[in-house]
């Protein structure tokens, strides 16, 4: 983990001080033990205060959509699930390539500070750290040794590209790459009958509180303005009432179809905890399915499911 | 009220998107032939099945549709070479998605009529509203207000 | 002092539930929130602060106040009263029944709001804090985790049994009615009550002072705070949604919108959040606040300087932490607490 | 405010019947905008017409909804109407209440609930349409013939009569399509040759008619008046100036192949002319069984062509073209016959399909015209022919008539007792069809001067049975079982689209049938008409029919081409793609599902907060788009919106409809 921060440092210090690069997109320490935030560093000085721990989970590449425009080169650097965001903006020709200087970062996985909460290892507590294999909580004056794996993120637990697939200089050697299932939980929806589903996703969505942090966190949302927040034509008002909460997420969900990378932000910023990630999921399950394997953000020059098709493609319906 | 009784008071509503080449021809071809289906089925005109937005769908149940159906050119005849073609795979995703948060696919129908099947088109017609005055009035995604 | 075994609080909610509706911190797919009670539901007392606060309750997400319908060539209007019931409100925090302190001196004083007025009759029963969490910090804002001045009846965990104290008319009656599920408190039980309450300011105070930052910094927060370099590093991260001002307790920012159906509708209120795009979205096309630089600026200024001008020095927020803890890029409010008293303090 | 006027129709009683109008127009007049609702008996006669105008000015609307039949029917007319009252036309909007309601719903209160409900959404979408300008562009004066059989020949002697060039483009290596392999023709059994030849030649000299034998349609793009096509001509391997015909090479050359002209029944050489009469006189040589080009060994044409013209380096050309219309005229294949064992086709040399036997008994044919069974090249005595082999058949094969068999069946009938008076005819039929000038007549002649013996039955086996043939049947008309001994079996095989045709279809843009058929504007008002403007029909590949149906439809389709020539300009379809550039984020989702190619990338320029921008964004060629609208389905922000069909009055009409 060390290692790591330092090539960090080390990398965005020599970057600012040959010019390479005017911005640094890294992340910043706060107070407190789970707050990583996104930096930006745009002096060699600054670097000192660059971050790497296991909750610098938020992706840095959707604050090109701003940068770009007043930077001459942005320096980056993108955990695996970054990339593919990165690669998304990158189909939806949001950002310029050639702009961008991106340190690759394997990643073995990051810490759910919910996890840690739930597991009442937060009070009092310091910072956490992987050390050889384990996971060190430190406290004002003592430490506890734990095993890392009950305290991933879900979505890092079915991480299938650890390492990033785009980068111009890979910071460390591939880590391992074996995720669980993700379609485990869309799977155990489908055995439920239709209402049985529509209540459990009832709840979900009631909850809602139409904060729109999914939208504006996720790596393929990157519209200049979003139909929700036209008035003409009206597609959403801004009462919180169950029907106008199915048709935010259901289109939201749809305007993913075949675009979204899975990288889970949307559901980990979700301050009701709505699990977007299985809606996304059904979609990218069911495009697979159909239409065959599609990994969005793995190859940003291959057309997505939804604006191609062949004639012999099948269908969800009776073709009579 | 016993089933049979609270089905004949239920008198469904279905908006039918129907492209301009085809589907609404067809339709036109089963009111020159005077093949009746029932009034709960209303047209709304389209040039191609692949103008019709899921937003649309969505909308429609919304403010209060009890099933919808959409209905283009038969793959290989689309007026626009391959406006049905997106449709497909558009709607095969949303029909299988929309159940997933709990709509009958029942709810949601897709066909093909060509401009030379007045008599399909009624029959569907009428098979969905038979079909979705059984399966009773849909509360789900509707806006209650 | 009366107290009440943990045991016996089912019963209590039953009864409590059969006159009025009860909100309880109920457990939700993992989200606890404040939900009406119903027999069996997941009651969980121990999760510090509901994610969203009970100001839902007084000032719900969206509120219609009247209908509207086209008659031959005229509106006719039909105002909508929510229903005068009574209801109770169990197990609130302490900075949230701040927090409702802060809505009434926006609501309640002049021009009264006789929405808010309406749904504000609830009777409120606060529950301290023993440990609050390293995010928490009413004590800046004076204001004690273990105690609630302004709630009807306050109530202490210790351990067994919740020490039961009436702090205001409605409070006394309402013991009263439940005396029968209430025991009398011992004194040393009323000791433990007054430790749990000193130790838990002290350590969230120590928590505050080793982040070495402290409210009176905040206190001339004004002309020097508007053109300091923070909010360009803060806005330079937000993310622009609604987290921070929704889950806040103390935000009452609302707009006002037409729902229309054909011939017929109605008008709402709703919540609306400064850090939206479109907030201060003139019809010209106009923004005043074009960049989020000048949102986040007007969130923190708003709640630390110009609401406080305003309100006779009562800030307008109270430490319960939620953005802090929901943010999904950790925009910290007692960071900007700090910039302002290093800035004061250093000048 | 909107100044809406909704004019509902009566048709006669087509709608008044079923729908209580009085209703309908008192409800229309409390809709949202409606400040006039009127009605008249027929809204599409001139006094209909005449209301809608001098209402429009007298309540100065800005909006017309006219309640009445199909769109598709009468949506041009209430446009111009309203045009004519000085309103733009694209703020018309027509409720139809007749073939979708009154014709369709028997229960009058539900037929004027269904009404009131179409017109509030036509009101709805109505006010939010907005006025739209057509604009002009150029016609390009060249029209493309693909299929030079007598429909395409036809076509393009029509065309190029009136001073238009046209190409006309033939697959196989001579024109003269199928009629080139007939006979005789029914009912005048004119020699096909001589009719048809000369028209060949009439082709081959016309100054305006540039040929392409053995060339192919590559790819078509553009639109109406503007077609963009890739011809693929295939290289021939013969130098067309210096071949004199003389056929010395196609004499000496050792490749011998199953020849597609004769239907397999004779030999060509790899080197080869079709039929004698060919136009172009030039052989072509089949690369796939020429041995030089195979197995790099032979080259005796080349050795011994006196004009030395044969030129193994030729090479595919693929010529690109500007056309204003396409006339369609690829011709019909026949329906494969291993689906139908019991006749034993393939298993017996003396079963044949009637095309055969017209090879036979023709004399530049496999046999020089003397009709003998090709088992043992004997002359037949008794002669078998079977109707509807494929035809009428909804199980195997095609459920539709194919129309010229039972005639070309009784001429073949006429054409054996002249070659062989003590031969005998025999045909089973379903029914006779002989709707047509003279037809029934020759049919009469077949059977009284002829003595031809129609059995009316179905043939259940053929079979052989020593040197001869049993077929099995049965006659309807007596009741029993037939089995008769045959010298010769004739099958009247079902009449098809060119296999490739549904291919064609989707490279131009035009529909197929369930049978792969082009399918007509119209199948009574429009025939010779495709759905796609620019596009026409004629002859069978539209649907059976003969020749002189495909001569009259070849001169429509040719009519309708030289009309759209003989414009200088024409005016385009608004309703195209409209780009919302401050929306548009140039994520170019749109660009692939264009079915036009009609949206390309363009960079802009605009200042923000003082800064200058270029950002990228998409940008539609209102010439190439066809409001098809799968773009602005596809545009999540709603920055591609299709006028006429946008975003805010299709939603206008969603919540309008299910009020």
């Amino acid at each position: 983990m060390k290692a790591m921060l330092q090539k960090i440092r080390k990398e965005a210090a020599s970057v600012l001080a040959s010019g390479e690069a005017d911005l640094v997109l890294g992340w910043g320490k706060g107070p407190l033990w789970w707050q990583s935030y996104p930096a930006f560093i745009e002096e060699e000085k600054e670097t000192g205060s660059l971050t790497w721990d296991p909750f610098c989970v938020p992706n840095l590449s959707k604050y090109l959509l701003e940068e770009l425009w007043v930077k001459q080169k942005v320096a980056l650097f993108l955990k695996g699930c970054d990339a593919l965001g990165f690669n998304q903006l990158l189909q939806d020709k949001r950002v310029d390539r050639e702009k961008v200087l991106i340190f690759g970062i394997p990643c073995s996985g990051l810490i759910d500070p919910q996890k840690v909460e739930r597991a009442g290892l937060h009070q009092g507590l310091h910072s956490v750290e992987h050390q050889g294999g384990e996971l060190v909580f430190s406290y004002k004056d003592d430490q506890k040794k734990e095993d890392p794996s009950s305290f991933y993120y879900d979505k890092c637990l079915t991480c299938r590209h650890p390492n990033p697939v785009v980068f111009d200089m890979m910071l460390g050697d591939a880590v391992a790459v074996n995720p669980q299932e993700r379609f485990a939980a869309v799977g155990e929806l489908e055995k439920q009958d239709v209402s049985e589903r529509y209540r459990y996703w009832e709840r979900q969505f009631s909850r809602c509180i139409r904060c729109f942090a999914c939208r504006n966190v996720c790596p393929a949302c990157s519209c200049r303005e979003c139909i929700f927040d036209l008035t003409d034509p009206r597609w959403l008002g801004k009462a919180n009432v169950l029907s106008e909460n199915q048709f935010y997420h259901i289109t939201r969900a749809f305007h993913m179809a075949g675009r979204c990378v899975d990288c889970g932000e949307c559901a980990r910023v979700c301050p009701v905890d709505i699990p977007l990630t299985s809606l996304n999921r059904k979609l990218i399950k069911d495009l697979n399915e159909l239409y065959g394997e599609y990994d969005a953000g793995v190859e940003p020059e291959k057309e997505p499911p939804l604006i191609t098709f062949n004639p012999g493609d099948p269908a969800a319906f009776l073709e009579s | 009220m016993s089933v049979v009784e609270e089905h004949h008071l239920f008198e469904p509503m279905i908006v039918a998107f129907c492209c301009n080449w085809c589907s609404y021809a067809g339709a036109d071809l089963a009111g020159t032939g005077r093949m009746s289906y029932p009034a709960n089925v209303r047209i709304v005109r389209v040039p191609c099945s692949s103008r019709v937005s899921p937003n649309f769908i969505l909308r429609a149940f919304q403010r209060g549709a009890d099933a919808v159906v959409v209905a283009g050119c038969h793959p290989g005849d689309c007026h626009y070479v391959s406006g049905n073609y997106h449709a497909r795979r558009r709607f095969s995703a949303l029909r299988r998605f929309l159940e997933f948060v709990g709509i009958e696919t029942e709810r949601f129908e897709i066909h093909w009529i060509s401009a030379s099947e007045g008599n399909k088109f009624a029959a569907i017609m009428k098979d969905v509203t038979d079909k979705i005055r059984v399966l009773g009035p849909n509360r789900k995604l509707r806006d209650v207000r | 002092m009366k107290k009440i075994k943990k045991g016996d609080l089912p019963l209590l909610w039953e009864h409590l539930a059969r006159g009025a509706l009860l909100y309880l911190p109920l457990n939700e797919d993992g989200v606890v929130n404040f939900a009406p009670w119903q027999k069996g539901a997941r009651v969980n007392l121990d999760s510090l602060n509901t994610v969203v606060p009970p100001k839902n309750l007084v000032f719900p997400q969206s509120e219609t106040y009247v209908h509207f319908e086209q008659k031959a060539d005229a509106l006719d209007f039909t105002p909508v009263q929510e229903p005068k019931g009574d209801y109770i409100l169990f197990g609130v925090r302490p900075c949230d029944v701040a927090g409702l302190t802060v809505l009434d001196r926006v609501f309640l004083e002049d021009p009264l709001d006789s929405l808010y007025e309406n749904r504000r009759r609830g009777t409120i029963l606060a529950l301290a804090c023993n440990e609050p969490d390293q995010s928490c910090f009413c004590t800046t804002f004076d204001l004690e985790p273990g105690f609630a001045p302004a709630a009807d009846i306050m109530l202490w965990d210790l351990g067994e049994a919740l020490l039961w104290q009436a702090q205001s008319a409605k409070g006394v009656a309402l013991t009263q009615n439940m005396d029968v599920y209430l025991s009398e408190a011992t004194a040393q039980e009323e000791k433990t009550a007054e430790q749990l309450q000193v130790t838990a300011a002290a350590a969230e105070a120590a928590a505050v002072r080793e982040q070495e930052w402290a409210l009176d910094g905040v206190k001339a927060v004004a002309k020097e705070m508007f053109d300091a370099q923070i909010w360009e590093s803060l806005s330079r991260r937000c993310l622009g949604c609604g987290i921070c001002t929704y889950v806040c307790p103390t935000c009452h920012c609302f707009d006002i919108e037409d729902f229309s159906r054909g011939e017929q509708g109605e008008r709402f209120r709703c919540w609306d959040s400064c850090m939206f795009k479109d907030f201060t979205l003139m019809a010209s096309g106009e923004n005043p606040r074009p960049s989020r630089k000048e949102r986040v600026r007007q969130r923190f200024m708003h709640k630390l300087s110009y609401f406080p001008a305003r309100h006779g020095g009562l800030h307008g927020c109270v430490g319960c932490g939620r953005c802090v803890r929901k943010c999904p890029v950790s925009i910290d409010i007692t960071q900007v607490i700090k910039e302002a008293g290093g800035l004061i303090n250093r000048a | 405010m909107r100044r809406i006027g909704v004019f509902v129709c009566w048709c006669g009683t087509n709608i008044g019947a079923t729908v209580d109008l009085e209703t309908v127009m008192e409800k229309a007049r409390q809709m949202p905008g409606v400040v006039f609702a009127g009605d008249n008996k027929y809204m599409c006669s001139e006094i209909g017409q005449t209301l809608i105008r001098d209402t429009i000015v007298q309540e100065r609307l800005d909006r017309v909804v006219v309640a009445s039949c199909s769109p598709r029917m009468h949506e041009l007319t209430f446009r111009k109407t309203a045009a004519a009252a000085g309103l733009n036309p694209y703020l018309v909007e027509i409720a139809n209440i007749r073939e979708h309601c009154s014709w369709v719903h028997k229960d009058k209160a539900e037929a004027t609930q269904k009404a009131i409900s179409l017109v509030r959404t036509a009101v709805a979408k109505a006010a939010r349409n907005k006025p739209l300008q057509a604009d002009q562009f150029a016609v390009t004066h060249r029209a493309l013939v693909i299929g030079a059989g007598i429909a395409g020949i036809q076509a393009a002697l029509d065309i190029g009569e009136t001073g238009f060039e046209v190409d006309l483009v033939e697959r196989t290596p001579s024109i003269g399509g199928r009629m080139a392999q007939l006979d005789k023709t029914f009912p005048t059994l004119d020699c096909s040759a001589c009719i048809l030849t000369p028209k060949m030649v009439d082709v081959a000299v016309h100054p305006k008619i540039n040929l392409y034998t053995y060339s192919e349609i590559e790819a078509v793009e553009g639109y109406v008046g503007n077609f963009e096509v890739t011809l693929r001509q295939k290289a021939r391997s013969i130098d067309k100036e210096k071949c004199t015909g003389c056929g010395i090479c196609y004499e000496k050359c050792p490749s011998k192949v199953d020849g597609e002209f004769e239907e397999g029944m004779s030999k060509r050489k790899a080197i080869y002319v079709p039929f004698p009469q060919a136009v172009p006189n030039v052989p072509v040589i089949d690369r796939e069984n020429c041995r030089w080009f195979t197995k790099e060994k032979c080259g005796v044409c080349k050795k011994v062509c006196p004009a030395d013209a044969v030129d193994f380096e030729q090479s595919d050309q693929l010529i690109k073209q500007k056309y204003g219309a396409i006339v369609v005229a690829t011709g019909f294949d026949l329906v494969d016959l291993d689906e139908f064992g019991e006749f034993g086709y393939g298993k017996h040399p003396d079963i044949i399909t009637s095309m055969e036997f017209e090879r036979l008994v023709n004399a530049s044919g496999p046999t020089g015209g003397k009709l003998l069974r090709p088992s043992n090249q004997e002359p037949p005595r008794n002669v078998v022919f079977i109707h509807c082999v494929g035809s009428r058949d909804k199980s195997r094969g095609k459920p539709y008539c194919s129309k010229i068999c039972c005639m070309y069946t009784a001429k073949h009938a006429i054409l054996l007792k002249e070659k062989y008076p003590k031969s005998q005819a025999y045909v089973f039929y379903i029914d006779v069809r002989t709707a047509g000038k003279e037809f029934e007549e020759f049919h009469r002649r077949a059977v009284e001067e002829y003595g031809a013996a129609y059995l009316r039955g179905i043939v259940g086996k053929v079979f052989p049975s020593g040197d001869k043939l049993l077929v099995n049947g049965v006659d309807t008309l007596s009741n029993q079982t037939v089995e008769l001994e045959a010298d010769l079996v004739v099958l009247a095989t079902a009449i098809t689209p060119r296999r490739d045709a549904a291919a064609l279809g989707r490279m131009l843009g035009i529909g197929t049938d369930g049978h792969n058929y082009f399918v007509e504007a119209h199948p009574k008002l429009r025939p010779v008409e495709s759905h796609t403007a620019g596009i026409f029909l004629a002859g069978t590949c539209q649907g059976p029919r003969d020749i002189p149906e495909t001569v009259a439809q070849a001169g429509g389709a040719a009519a309708k081409a030289i009309a759209l020539l003989s414009k200088e300009t024409l005016l385009s379809d608004p309703c195209v793609s409209n780009v919302n550039e401050s929306l548009c984020t140039g994520c170019l989702a749109c660009l692939p599902v264009c079915p036009y190619k009609a949206i390309s990338e363009k960079t802009i320029t605009e200042k923000v907060h003082g800064q200058e921008r270029r950002r990228l964004v998409a940008e539609i060629n209102n010439a190439l788009c066809q409001g098809c609208g799968a773009c602005s389905t596809a545009c999540r922000p709603g920055a591609m919106n299709l006028l006429g069909f946008t975003n805010e009055q299709l939603l206008a009409e969603v919540d309008a409809i299910c009020l």
